[in-house]
């Protein structure tokens, strides 16, 4: 019976395809081979220049051994928590405020959202300046008669992780607050009608009704936030430069500097490769619901 | 004259200025972006023009030539390295290594350069048998410089031992002027630590603890005094040091917000830039040690590997034109250094320059000729990064000096 | 000539079975229903016609040529889809000469066509609006216009009704009643709604399950439906089915029942053959009767059986009285004000009508 | 009756307040970092120097724009920024339309032509979209020179396109869902094939995501260092390596004005976009950008 098919159904059949296999490649070469090939050079000697030998997991020892690395580490879980919080918490606020009928709702809603636009190679030294003390918002307080006044976060090692929080925080609002803004229209406003007949405040529905219907919005959010977060490298290289005393180094940061400043291309092969597992590992079970949703959907 | 001489005349010129324009490009990567340094390197080019090659510029700038060394990297990894590429302290020995430098013996015994160079020196420009750079200039890392009015309003004369400089902190906070300017960037504290390092412990301990890389020195006594003495200079600084860059830091000793900067002698610039005379204005003055010593550090050109002759060609112009003295006098009056060549003419330079022209002799002969840490010219930078994270935490943080040496060893161990 | 057959078609999705071996033959200008539950496989067995599914075995014949490995657009056929399908970008005329454009149909015999859609389904005023711009009544013209341009051997559609809302359903099916009769054009309908399919059919095919339980003309599907499936999902009130006992007196064939409290019933004569008759006689059957199949009874006609009423739901021309018998449920469509709840009722079966359903398989017999 | 209707009418009043209050204060935090560049760039160097970093300038001079576009120097090269804003128009268009033509139709073709094995490939495309970027460079480096395509700005191109496709095809995939597989199937009956379906109904229909995409990929080739940095050399460089270049400098007087019109013109183009097109954006989103 198969034979009967012409030659165009049998094209048809397959166009699809051969349309999509450009990309099959492209990703497979970009994405898969590259990281296979970073995978290699992480359990090999390599220093300066790629080198293909074994040392089996000699690199990652190293890795671990050295506490710039474990700054890293620990500054990308401190900085990840409190991004995502602070970025959803306002994201959400500015998104239920704008909701409210506000005039000139455009515009600010191009001011919150016009940071996601420019890259931080950009903004980071005008960032550097408002959180110096000497130049930037403690200057500031200071000549408006609040000498006692102090906000030298970015000068402290212990502080500065928060001034990259901060920053990172205000390029990222601007794209919460769209998702959640695009859940909050989809939401029927029967419901807080219905909550309000009950009697029940207007904070008091956003908490308890509104933002959990909100869901899949936060999922969307949280997902393309950590994202940001574990490739934060312009923002800290442009902001602190890894300063004070390396204080706010992370994986990028530390990657990059191992591999092209400090000849320890293994080193820094292992580092992405623990970057690459720590993606997959956030990513992976968002892939999988979000693939498995859509095999029910058909 | 005669309108068929004119004719001639004119007709011979024409292939010639056609032939120069022909004879081929040199493509350089190097990470001089700063107006300064942007002049120092027209005086190469310039000189390379007369010779018929065009520059084609591949600057880089940002952070330290990090970005500069992974663009090589990449165009390396794509076989399509540039012409020529500016090297700071090991890399260009390590790149010797991996075989993609061209040898540069026929140049150097052709004209002379070998014997031009002050023996450490070649240790950055030799790599086993095969010269493989070209200096264009040394600076001297090891400088104070300091604002004259201030000093004198507070009575100091040049400081003789770090302590003095550090004894003069309170006087001069009393008088409302911060001691020390400074940036937290790791390399600028690093600049004042391996100072300290050499000029407390002298040559000998720096060589062990920094070249060799001695574990004995590394966690000896001396090296926690090193560390206990960049805990007073930090009392020397002011809470906004954060972020400063190095030329803000300079700014601030030139208006006597600050007296005194720690830095290589590229700030230099920044003082006669705003009209500034030496010994009038300012002063420079070597790190205050009982062991004169003499950090340098060198800029130097590698050319890569290529079988193109018209590449090969371009190259060899370009390294006459590095090497060609009048370039290096030229180059060197505006970049703030002093030739690499130790047989050209200095009377002309400055008393800065001076001073320097003698204190190289002076090294080279007491065996206290020294390279920079910062920079590259003492470890491999594995190394030097273990230095600088350590010196930058213990700057910035409350870390004991003890602590300082355990990790200082812990980190040189891992990176071995 | 277009007929349809459907000749022991199947359709799997790996092990997963959605049409087991259906047959169904339709002669040209039939309109046939397929009439059934979501997931019994109607919609499936409409795109495998239609050539946007695959059949995994068995043939498809329209006017009499295998279709099985024909694209669709040379199956020669429209269809009209649930949710109108209409190209959101382009305006109605588009919408509609889109077929024709791609078929390579000259400009002026496009628009000629496109007029003769339009007036026939009244839409000429609405040729150059958007469908964002179209109500819910006039899209589907629009998809149906668009089908009828195609002048094809065989109309398709898939629920073209349930997006609209009841009172311009009932129109939208007498429109479609309409145009069947003007076309004359074999129709294949999906459809869900027992009342579309009375309506409009000549042919139904009942279906559960990716079996085809009744192809029959409605009013045979109505009045001598195949099995209980077939008699409960066709009318509405549906027809009530009352456990019983077969008895046989002489050529006098009865259904026994219980009225709670009351003792048992007898419904006599009923339309069995004897053979049958004497083959169930004492044993348990189901007793379908329709609900209008009740009467009450009047003057010196002795009742078929008296009951206790439990609800009554008058519905303006009639009422629906509620009552129990055999432990089921029975619903009588009775004239208003005839009955009232609590009240005892004497009620009248027309016995020609009654069903008798095997009690296990629930297949009708005869 | 009546004090309770005050009562409810302050409380009102009250909320409102408590809106636009906080609404205006977020968005001078938002705005801050703009207002200094923008101050910055119109003073001179002197006044910068003299202290004064966030107030607004003593005198307004466009100098530092006029140097940073035409006359500031990178290396020897002293053209300001206007090469590389031509070198980054010459590579964001093209990756721009490539990567969301392809992510176009992939996402039509993981919807409307879905075949065993698809979702598995649209999974491993979209773990592309979460790959550090520093982790691919050498060996990217390697296959553009044996393409013959390093340094120059179509091998960036390339790049840009090879690793914009995951997201576009995310952006068109989860759009393209929510369009009724009927449509399809009506095209097919109406005798479209595989590309006039594409070209005729489904893309028409997509222009809310097609926005979307070009705004998110403009944005992201737009501002992207590390590629550029990696990638290109010299005089093929785009503009935000050359802003790099204006601003890190290593060893100098910095020109903080200069600086700061150098980053304000880099910005521009992306600022544009977002100020004419945000309004799309948003909506965009909501249809199907990001599930819902």
């Amino acid at each position: 019976m198969r034979s009967t098919l012409s030659m165009r159904d049998r094209l048809t059949h397959w166009l699809p395809r051969l349309v999509l296999s450009p990309s099959l490649v492209a990703v497979f070469i970009g994405v898969y081979l590259f990281i296979a090939w970073t995978g290699w050079i992480s359990l090999s000697s390599s220093k300066m220049v790629p080198k293909y030998d074994f040392v089996g997991l000699e690199q990652y020892i190293r890795l671990w051994a050295t506490p710039r690395w474990e700054t890293a580490v620990v500054n990308l879980f401190l900085f990840t928590v409190l991004f995502l919080a602070i970025t959803i918490a306002i994201g959400l606020l500015i998104a239920i405020l704008l909701d409210q009928r506000v005039r000139a709702e455009g515009f600010l809603r191009a001011v919150y959202l016009y940071p996601m636009a420019l890259s931080f190679i950009v903004t980071g030294t005008a960032w550097k300046w408002i959180l110096n003390p000497d130049l930037g918002v403690e200057k500031v307080v200071n000549d408006l008669g609040w000498s006692g006044f102090v906000f030298d976060w970015i000068t402290r090692p212990d502080t500065a992780i928060y001034c990259v929080v901060i920053a990172a925080v205000w390029q990222s609002t601007g794209f919460a607050m769209a998702i959640f803004l695009a859940g909050l229209r989809g939401i029927d406003t029967s419901i807080i009608k219905a909550a309000q007949i009950e009697g029940a405040g207007l904070p008091r529905i956003y908490m308890s009704i509104i933002v959990p219907m909100l869901r899949p919005a936060f999922l969307s959010v949280i997902v393309l936030l950590s994202y940001i977060s574990i490739k934060s490298f312009d923002l800290v290289l442009a902001l602190t430069n890894a300063g004070p005393g390396n204080a706010t180094e992370m994986p990028s940061t530390f990657m990059f500097s191992a591999t092209f400043r400090r000849n320890q291309m293994g080193v820094g092969a292992a580092s992405a490769m623990m970057m690459l597992m720590t993606v997959a590992a956030i990513i992976v079970p968002y892939l999988y619901s979000e693939l498995r949703e859509s095999r029910n959907e058909h | 004259m005669k309108l068929t001489t004119l004719l001639a005349a004119s007709i011979a010129f024409i292939p010639a200025v056609a032939m120069a324009e022909e004879k081929g490009k040199v493509e350089g990567i190097h990470h001089w972006v700063s107006e300064s340094e942007v002049n120092a390197l027209k005086v190469i080019t310039d000189k390379l023009a007369t010779k018929g090659y065009i520059w084609q510029d591949s600057a880089v700038g940002g952070l330290s030539g990090a970005n500069a060394l992974q663009a090589l990297r990449t165009r390396l990894a794509a076989g399509n390295p540039p012409t020529t590429m500016q090297f700071l302290g090991y890399e260009g020995l390590d790149w010797a290594k991996e075989g993609v430098l061209r040898s540069l013996n026929d140049l150097y015994v052709k004209n002379g350069w070998d014997k031009a160079l002050a023996p450490q020196l070649l240790a950055f420009v030799k790599s086993d048998d095969d010269y493989i750079s070209l200096p264009i200039n040394m600076h001297r890392q090891n400088w104070v410089w300091a604002n004259k009015a201030v000093f004198d309003k507070a009575g100091l004369a040049e400081p003789k031992s770090w302590d003095e400089l550090i004894a003069a902190g309170p006087k001069l906070k009393e008088a409302g002027v911060i001691p020390l300017a400074i940036g937290d960037e790791p390399w600028q504290i690093l600049e004042v630590f391996e100072a300290i390092l050499v000029d407390v412990n002298g040559p000998d301990f720096y060589e062990k603890a920094v070249i060799d890389l001695d574990e004995g020195a590394l966690s000896s006594e001396q090296m926690v005094d090193a560390f206990d003495k960049l805990r007073q200079v930090r009392g020397l600084v002011d809470d906004g040091f954060t972020g400063r860059d190095w030329a803000v830091a300079t700014g601030m000793v030139a208006s006597g917000k600050a007296a005194m900067q720690v830095m290589g002698d590229w700030a230099k610039g920044e003082f006669l830039a705003k009209g500034m005379k030496p010994g009038v204005d300012f002063l420079c003055f070597p790190t205050p040690t009982a062991t004169p010593n003499y950090k340098f550090v060198i800029d130097a050109f590698g050319v890569f590997k290529s079988d193109d002759p018209v590449v090969v060609a371009g190259q060899d112009a370009w390294a006459e034109s590095i090497m060609d003295p009048e370039v290096q006098t030229n180059f060197n009056k505006i970049k703030g250094s002093i030739p690499a060549r130790s047989d050209v003419p200095v009377d002309d330079f400055d008393d800065c320059a001076k001073r320097s022209f003698a204190d190289r002799e002076a090294a080279v002969a007491g065996g206290a000729m020294l390279g920079g840490l910062t920079e590259g010219f003492a470890a491999q930078p594995q190394f030097s990064g273990v230095y600088s994270d350590v010196v930058a935490k213990f700057f910035v943080t409350d870390m004991s000096s003890k602590d300082a040496v355990q990790s200082l060893v812990d980190g040189i161990n891992n990176a071995r | 000539m277009s007929t349809l057959e459907i000749d022991r078609v199947r359709k799997s999705y790996g092990i997963h079975e959605v049409l087991k071996e259906v047959s169904i033959s339709i002669g040209t200008g039939d309109f046939l229903v397929l009439l059934g539950p979501s997931g019994c496989g109607k919609s499936t067995l409409l795109n495998m016609i239609a050539g946007l599914d695959s059949i995994t075995g068995g043939e498809i014949r329209i006017a009499g040529k295998v279709v099985n490995d024909l694209s669709p657009k040379d199956r020669d056929i429209a269809m009209v889809f649930q949710s109108y399908a209409l190209y959101p970008t382009m305006t109605v005329r588009q919408n509609i000469e889109f077929g024709m454009k791609i078929r390579g149909i000259t400009p002026p015999e496009r628009d000629k066509a496109v007029r003769t859609a339009a007036d026939l389904l009244q839409m000429s005023h609405l040729l150059d609006r958007k469908p964002s711009q179209l109500s819910g009544g006039q899209r589907q013209r629009v998809a149906m216009g668009r089908a009828i341009v195609r002048q094809p051997k065989l109309f398709l559609f898939d629920e073209p009704l349930s997006n609209l809302d009841a009172k311009l359903r009932v129109d939208m099916r007498t429109e479609i009643k309409r145009l069947h009769a003007r076309l004359g054009t074999t129709i294949v309908y999906v459809t869900h709604d027992q009342i579309e399919a009375m309506t409009l059919a000549t042919r139904v095919a009942v279906m559960k399950d990716g079996v085809v339980q009744q192809l029959d003309e409605p009013q045979v599907v109505y009045d001598r439906p195949a099995n209980v499936y077939v008699a409960k999902f066709v009318g509405s009130p549906s027809m009530n089915i009352i456990p019983g006992v077969l008895e046989v007196q002489g050529t006098v064939v009865s259904a026994v029942v219980d009225i709670a409290k009351r003792g048992s019933a007898r419904i006599s004569g009923v339309a069995v053959s004897p053979e049958t008759a004497r083959k169930y006689a004492g044993k348990r059957v189901l007793v379908g009767i329709r609900p209008e199949n009740f009467s009450i009874a009047a003057g010196d006609i002795r009742p078929t059986l008296t009951v206790d009423v439990d609800v009554v739901e008058p519905t303006g021309p009639d009422t629906l009285v509620v009552f129990h018998c055999s432990g089921a449920e029975v619903t009588a469509r009775l004239p208003p004000k005839q009955a009232s709840a609590g009240r005892e009722a004497a009620l009248c079966v027309d016995t020609s009508k009654v069903v008798i359903f095997d009690a296990d398989t629930e297949n009708r017999i005869d | 009756m009546n004090t309770e209707a005050n009562s409810a009418r302050r409380s009102h009043l009250l909320g409102r307040l408590f809106i636009y209050g906080s609404l205006l204060a977020l968005a001078a935090f938002y705005l801050m970092p703009l207002w200094v560049m923008i101050v910055t760039s119109l003073k001179s160097l002197d006044e910068i120097y003299a202290g004064s970093f966030v107030g607004l300038p003593k005198a307004i001079t466009f100098e530092a724009w006029e140097k940073a576009w035409g006359q500031a120097c990178i290396g020897t090269a002293c053209d300001g920024l206007r090469p590389y804003f031509i070198n980054s128009l010459l590579m964001v268009i093209p990756a721009v339309i490539l990567s969301t033509g392809i992510g176009a139709i992939n996402g039509y073709i993981l919807t409307k032509w879905r075949f065993p094995g698809s979702n598995f490939f649209f999974g491993m495309l979209l773990f592309g979209c979460f790959l550090p970027f520093q982790a691919v460079i050498l060996p990217m480096a390697q296959l553009l020179g044996s393409l013959r395509l390093s340094g120059t700005i179509p091998g960036l191109v390339l790049v840009h396109t090879v690793y914009g496709i995951s997201f576009t095809t995310l952006f068109f995939r989860n759009y393209f869902i929510t369009i009724p597989d009927e449509l399809t199937r009506a095209a097919q009956i109406d005798g479209a094939g595989f590309f006039r379906i594409f070209f005729s109904v489904m893309l028409p229909a997509a222009l809310p995501i097609i926005v979307v995409s070009c705004i998110w990929q403009f944005t992201q080739i737009w501002n992207d260092f590390l590629f550029g940095v990696s990638f290109t050399a010299g005089q093929s460089s785009p503009i935000t390596v050359a802003l790099n270049n204006i601003v890190n400098v290593t060893m100098g007087r910095k020109q903080y004005n200069v600086d700061m019109a150098a980053a304000m013109i880099a910005a521009i183009p992306t600022l544009v976009v977002y100020i004419v097109a945000g309004r799309y954006f948003v909506r965009g989103l909501t249809a199907g950008a990001v599930k819902g």
